[in-house]
């Protein structure tokens, strides 16, 4: 075929394109039609159509991710907010960490391995793309049931990949979530975390400004890599499509990056970059329509100096080409010298591929000829948007109506020992050790807590002791329950798990897994989830500082729960404060702070005795949460606590037998008076946390949480080798942790 | 007994990040001349029984579903003396 | 006057920075030295730390083997430099023949990454003076192709010779035969060592200390010989 | 351009996890009949000008010394059209 310039495409008005294959609907395509006042040439279409796919474009769920920004709460950490690769928050001491949860689900579910490694590369690179050095990733993960077949595929592929990347590239993985439901088998949901820290005249922007600056494009060479990926994995269920519409599969190098990272990092140590870049889905259409639009010029590229992989590429698909491990950065003419002798000492191949013009359009040529000419705001910033319909769906009501209280309860100690034994043994409670124990916790030597902790924590400066804490939660079933408070209970739950360890919850991102848009009952979740999340992050005082939105997560007509997972990040002054969660010294008192409820809907006992989902979700007190959080941090900071661990699914016993494990030792727990026993195990109560006071604080911590009005009940004392709860059974801590340990090796080793 | 041998490597558009890193070093060991590396995998198999053409069937269909991720790589199954 | 540790940086390298933290915090001063780089800056000893070198991409350390800073490594420790190489650096030197054996893929086929439980044995080596023969210590494992192979007469020899430096206890982790974690060359200035050290050198950070002691005792050598 | 190929294998006397997992997972996914299973690498290497007995002795050189750790494994080199 021959070039189709923009010459081309004036003369010939007629000429055909194959848009709707490209995923544009009639009236984007008409609409690019207005803007250009011309048909596209196939160089431009390739272009819209993936910056206008869902995945790029937000065109579904812009309208409700707004409330973010309207009704984010006054924060003086805030950086850099929404908009950018990640979000930038001050923590002190000239230090900016930026973070951000992204997914990586569909191409996770086709190619395990190699799906959730390139997940894994593409976060770090907009961390990296903030100025910051990557010091730690997270995985919260999301399979179909343990014991499906498909499960044993990918979720030891999704594992291997996270690894194979992360620890190659010197990141330590400190946390995540391993959660299993069969509402994702067909659909993991593969999410991924990256934080890094810089300071705070370190942090760099995507855009292209100063006429005359040069556009240079470095890292991997250019090839094959999931063309057509963007549009076609973000806006089409592949099971409807069918195989044939796989596109390439994008393959990881990991080492590639680890060069990338410090190749970069150099250049900004020397000041040599005006704005940056890195190439993640959408690739070369992305990187340069984007810093052009946010920049304050045109810019201009020559297509045909991108070095290839593959010499046969089409321009079009070398501007669709989503190969991995490429950075594009924008460099004053006198610099480029010296940012390519750094990229050679690097052995990072970067190529000069284009400049910043004084126009106000991105013109891109291939061996002279013109065949891209837009206005790049109309490609990047001004895509579609859709108000698409949502309404409650009908099922809902009889979902909330269908009482998990109903369920049978245990009759006797017996039975209550017995469900313990399977709630802490069921596969969304067991140790995920086989899983984490293929991560590397301690490389760069700043791990000060890593998972099973309540949440990562890493040292930023060796010589205060100043850290940052991050937990990632989500929980679909609540969600789904009622996906309000559902977004709520993933914060307030990572907020919780932050606190827990003694840092400050300061800011959060979002990941947004939902199924289809187009299927009002969803879109009225993923409405109600935006709605729920902004609400609480205003009265917490923790804006939300970038995320991701994955859609069309469903198979068939079946979506799966509407799973928001939220990251939240805190700060604490001394990591030698933190607070771990085993019990640590045997005599130590147990105290359980807040209040237990009977709250079993969507519950972990709930669904490991009864396979059951029916209900309201627990109950969310944003001001107790508030307040259990202040005294968890004043417990630490002061001295006052040696464990702290929150509560969450599974309740109180779970928690329990967590501080028990990780530490050996064991407790005796006395049920409070008039308490049932079996809802004071397994209820799920939000704004929960037991902690471990040494015997010399405790009136110091009773007399705190007294004057703050945080109830704090003694429910105990750390001692022996069992979990004993008194009048009702004692399992000793050797078959719990046979329990709790040998179920996930069994299913996947 | 009889060995099969079945080779996988990368289909020719994935990246192969494993050769480029062995084509990469060649030089700097004083090899020259070398255009392209392409790692892979070679799995020899020791075959009970006689490898007619139901054997070569089944093997090729464990290639297929097992040895081999189709996704992203190619296979080639041989008898070898 | 004090001593002075190179810490090799490769394309790759992970552990470059902790190795250099560890030897500060023993009271050695570390210096960086980069892989294209021949010279070794007149240091009093090097250390291979951990990580991918090159990618790791045809066999762990066989790319790194070849670097211009290997030729002066090499050189150097057959004239007496003290080597340590830990994981990827065990690797190197193994490739580069300084030590016997090979390191394979762990037996289990998964990386792995745990708080290793090992038996000082030798405790007479440049890297090892500071502990005590048959000393238990817990370090941080963490590697993916960590299983020691070597013939049986090799690893007969080296059983003979005392060249055992460190084994696994409690748990095998990787299939190493004779639950070999670490050997030393038979001067026993170049040492070997799957397990990381590195990461055990501050409490904060690290399961124990523990591993401060492969660190310390190089100075100490340093300062005793004349 | 010619085709020259390197296979590297494990010495038969070490240990090949890797071959041995392929072996005991076989069974299960319903193949029967295969008693071994070894597990190597396969190197294709696309040669600029002449394969004569000169490049092979250079690529031959080139497989003992880097491509293959001849403390545990074997190779062998053969052209392939
Ligand atoms: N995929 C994973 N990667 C890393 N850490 C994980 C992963 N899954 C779970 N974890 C860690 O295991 C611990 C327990 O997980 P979970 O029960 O989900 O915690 P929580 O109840 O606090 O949300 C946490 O420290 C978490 O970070
Ligand atoms: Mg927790």
């Amino acid at each position: 075929m021959s070039l189709d310039t923009v010459k081309h495409a004036a003369e010939t008005p007629e000429t055909e394109l194959p848009w709707a294959e490209l995923g544009l609907k009639p009236d984007e395509y008409e609409r690019i039609r207005e803007i250009l006042g011309r048909r596209p040439t196939g160089a431009e279409l390739a272009m819209y159509s993936v910056m206008w796919s869902e995945h790029c474009s937000y065109k579904s769920s812009k309208v409700h991710l707004k409330q973010f920004g309207e009704k984010a709460p006054v924060s003086d950490a805030m950086l850099v907010g929404i908009g950018e690769n990640a979000g930038v928050v001050d923590v002190g001491q000239g230090y900016a960490v930026t973070f951000k949860v992204e997914s990586h689900n569909h191409p996770s579910y086709i190619e395990p391995y190699q799906g959730a490694a390139t997940g894994v590369g593409g976060i770090v690179r907009d961390i990296l793309a903030m100025g910051a050095r990557p010091v730690a990733v997270m995985d919260p993960l999301r399979f179909g049931a343990a014991d499906h077949p498909d499960t044993r595929r990918v979720l030891p592929g999704v594992v291997a990949g996270i690894g194979g990347y992360g620890n190659c590239l010197g990141l330590p993985n400190i946390g995540g979530e391993v959660v299993f439901d069969s509402c994702y088998q067909g659909n993991p949901l593969v999410n991924a975390l990256a934080v890094g820290v810089m300071k705070h005249e370190d942090i760099h922007l995507a855009k292209a400004s100063g006429a005359g600056n040069k556009v240079i494009l470095y890292g991997a060479r250019t090839g094959g890599d999931g063309i057509g990926g963007v549009s076609v994995l973000a806006s089409e269920t592949f099971d409807s499509t069918g195989p044939a519409k796989r596109p390439a599969v994008q393959v990881g190098d990991p080492f590639q990056e680890k060069l990338l990272i410090e190749c970069t990092l150099e250049v900004f140590k020397e000041k040599l970059v005006v704005g940056i870049q890195d190439l993640g889905g959408a690739g070369l259409s992305c990187a340069t329509s984007e810093l052009a639009s946010a920049g304050s010029g045109g810019m201009r590229v020559e297509l045909d100096t991108v070095p290839l992989r593959d010499s046969s590429l089409s321009p079009e698909e070398i501007l669709m080409s989503e190969s991995q491990e490429r950075m594009c950065a924008i460099v004053e003419p006198d610099k480029v010298g010296r940012f390519l002798e750094i990229c050679e000492k690097w052995d990072v191949i970067a190529t000069v591929i284009g400049e910043v013009t004084d126009g106000d359009r991105l013109e891109i040529f291939w061996h002279g000829e013109q065949i891209v000419d837009v206005p790049p705001r109309t490609v990047a910033h001004e895509g579609p948007t859709y108000h698409r319909p949502y309404a409650r769906p009908e099922w809902q009501d009889a979902l909330q109506a269908d009482d998990a209280a109903k369920l049978p309860r245990p009759k006797d100690a017996g039975e209550l020992r017995e469900q313990v034994l399977r709630l802490v043994g069921s596969p969304n409670q067991a140790s995920k050790a086989w899983i984490t124990d293929q991560y590397d916790r301690y490389v760069l030597g700043n791990t000060v807590l890593a998972q099973p902790e309540d949440s990562g924590m890493i040292r930023v400066d060796e010589e205060t002791g100043l850290g940052v804490a991050v937990a990632t939660d989500g929980n679909g079933r609540y969600a789904k329950l009622d996906p309000y408070t559902g977004a709520q209970l993933a914060l307030a739950e990572a907020y919780r798990n932050v606190a827990a360890t003694g840092a400050k919850p300061l800011a959060v991102s979002d990941c947004l897994n939902f199924g289809s848009p187009e299927d009002p009952a969803v879109m009225w979740q993923f409405a109600e989830a935006c709605r729920g999340l902004a609400d609480a992050c205003q009265v917490l005082g923790t804006p939300v500082t970038g995320g991701n939105v994955s859609l069309y997560n469903q198979t068939g007509e079946t979506a799966i729960h509407p799973t928001p997972v939220v990251g939240v990040l805190g700060v604490i002054d001394d990591v030698a404060r933190r607070t771990p969660m085993a019990f640590a010294e045997q005599g130590q008192l147990v105290y359980l702070l807040g209040d237990t409820r009977e709250e079993l809907g969507g519950s972990a006992w709930s669904q490991v005795v009864h396979d059951h989902l029916g209900g309201l979700p627990p109950a969310v007190d944003l001001e107790r949460e508030r307040l259990l959080a202040e005294i968890l941090i004043a417990g630490s900071r002061d001295g006052m606590i040696d464990a702290a661990h929150d509560l969450s699914d599974g309740g109180l016993v779970q928690a329990l037998v967590e501080s028990c494990l990780k530490g050996g030792l064991g407790a005796r727990i006395v049920v409070p008076d008039a308490t049932d026993p079996f809802v004071f195990l397994f209820s799920e109560s939000a704004g929960r946390a037991i902690v471990s006071v040494p015997r010399s604080e405790e009136l110091r911590f009773t007399d705190m949480c007294g004057a703050r009005g945080l109830p704090a009940t003694r429910i105990g004392v750390v001692d022996g080798d069992a979990l004993e709860v008194q009048g009702q059974f004692s399992i000793p801590l050797a078959e719990l942790r046979q329990t709790h340990e040998a179920l996930i090796p069994s299913l996947l080793a | 007994m009889a060995r099969v041998v079945v080779d996988v490597m990368l289909k020719p558009e994935i990246l192969d990040p494993q050769g480029q890193a062995v084509q990469r070093a060649l030089p700097r060991l004083g090899f020259e001349g070398i255009s392209d590396v392409r790692q892979g995998k070679r799995f020899e198999l020791e075959v009970e029984g006689p490898v007619d053409d139901a054997a070569l069937a089944r093997i090729r269909e464990m290639a297929e579903t097992f040895l081999a991720n189709t996704v992203i790589e190619d296979f080639t199954v041989r008898t070898e003396s | 006057m004090t001593t002075r540790i190179g810490v090799v940086t490769f394309p790759g390298s992970l552990d470059d920075m902790d190795a250099r933290r560890a030897v500060r915090l023993a009271g050695a001063e570390p210096v960086p030295l980069w892989h294209r780089d021949k010279d070794l800056h007149q240091v009093d000893g090097v250390v291979l730390p951990g990580g991918f070198s090159y990618g790791d991409y045809l066999r762990c350390g066989a790319i790194a083997r070849f670097s211009p800073v290997m030729e002066s490594i090499v050189a150097g420790a057959k004239e007496g430099l003290p080597v340590l190489g830990i994981c990827n650096g065990f690797q190197v030197l193994c490739e580069s023949h300084l030590l016997p054996g090979a390191l394979t893929r762990n037996d289990h086929l998964h990386f792995i990454c745990r708080d290793q439980r090992l038996r000082v044995e030798n405790a007479d080596t440049a890297w090892t003076s500071s502990y005590e023969a048959g000393q238990e210590i817990v370090v941080p494992l963490k590697n993916g192709e960590g299983g020691y192979v070597a013939d049986e007469r090799t690893l007969d020899e080296l059983e003979a010779e005392g060249r055992v430096v460190a084994r696994y206890l409690e748990l095998n982790p990787n299939g190493s035969r004779r639950d070999i974690a670490g050997i030393t060359n038979e001067a026993g200035n170049v040492v070997g060592l799957m397990p990381h050290p590195e990461h055990a050198v501050e409490p904060l950070t690290g399961p124990t200390t523990d591993g401060l002691g492969f660190f310390t005792s190089i100075l100490k050598r340093l300062v005793n010989t004349p």
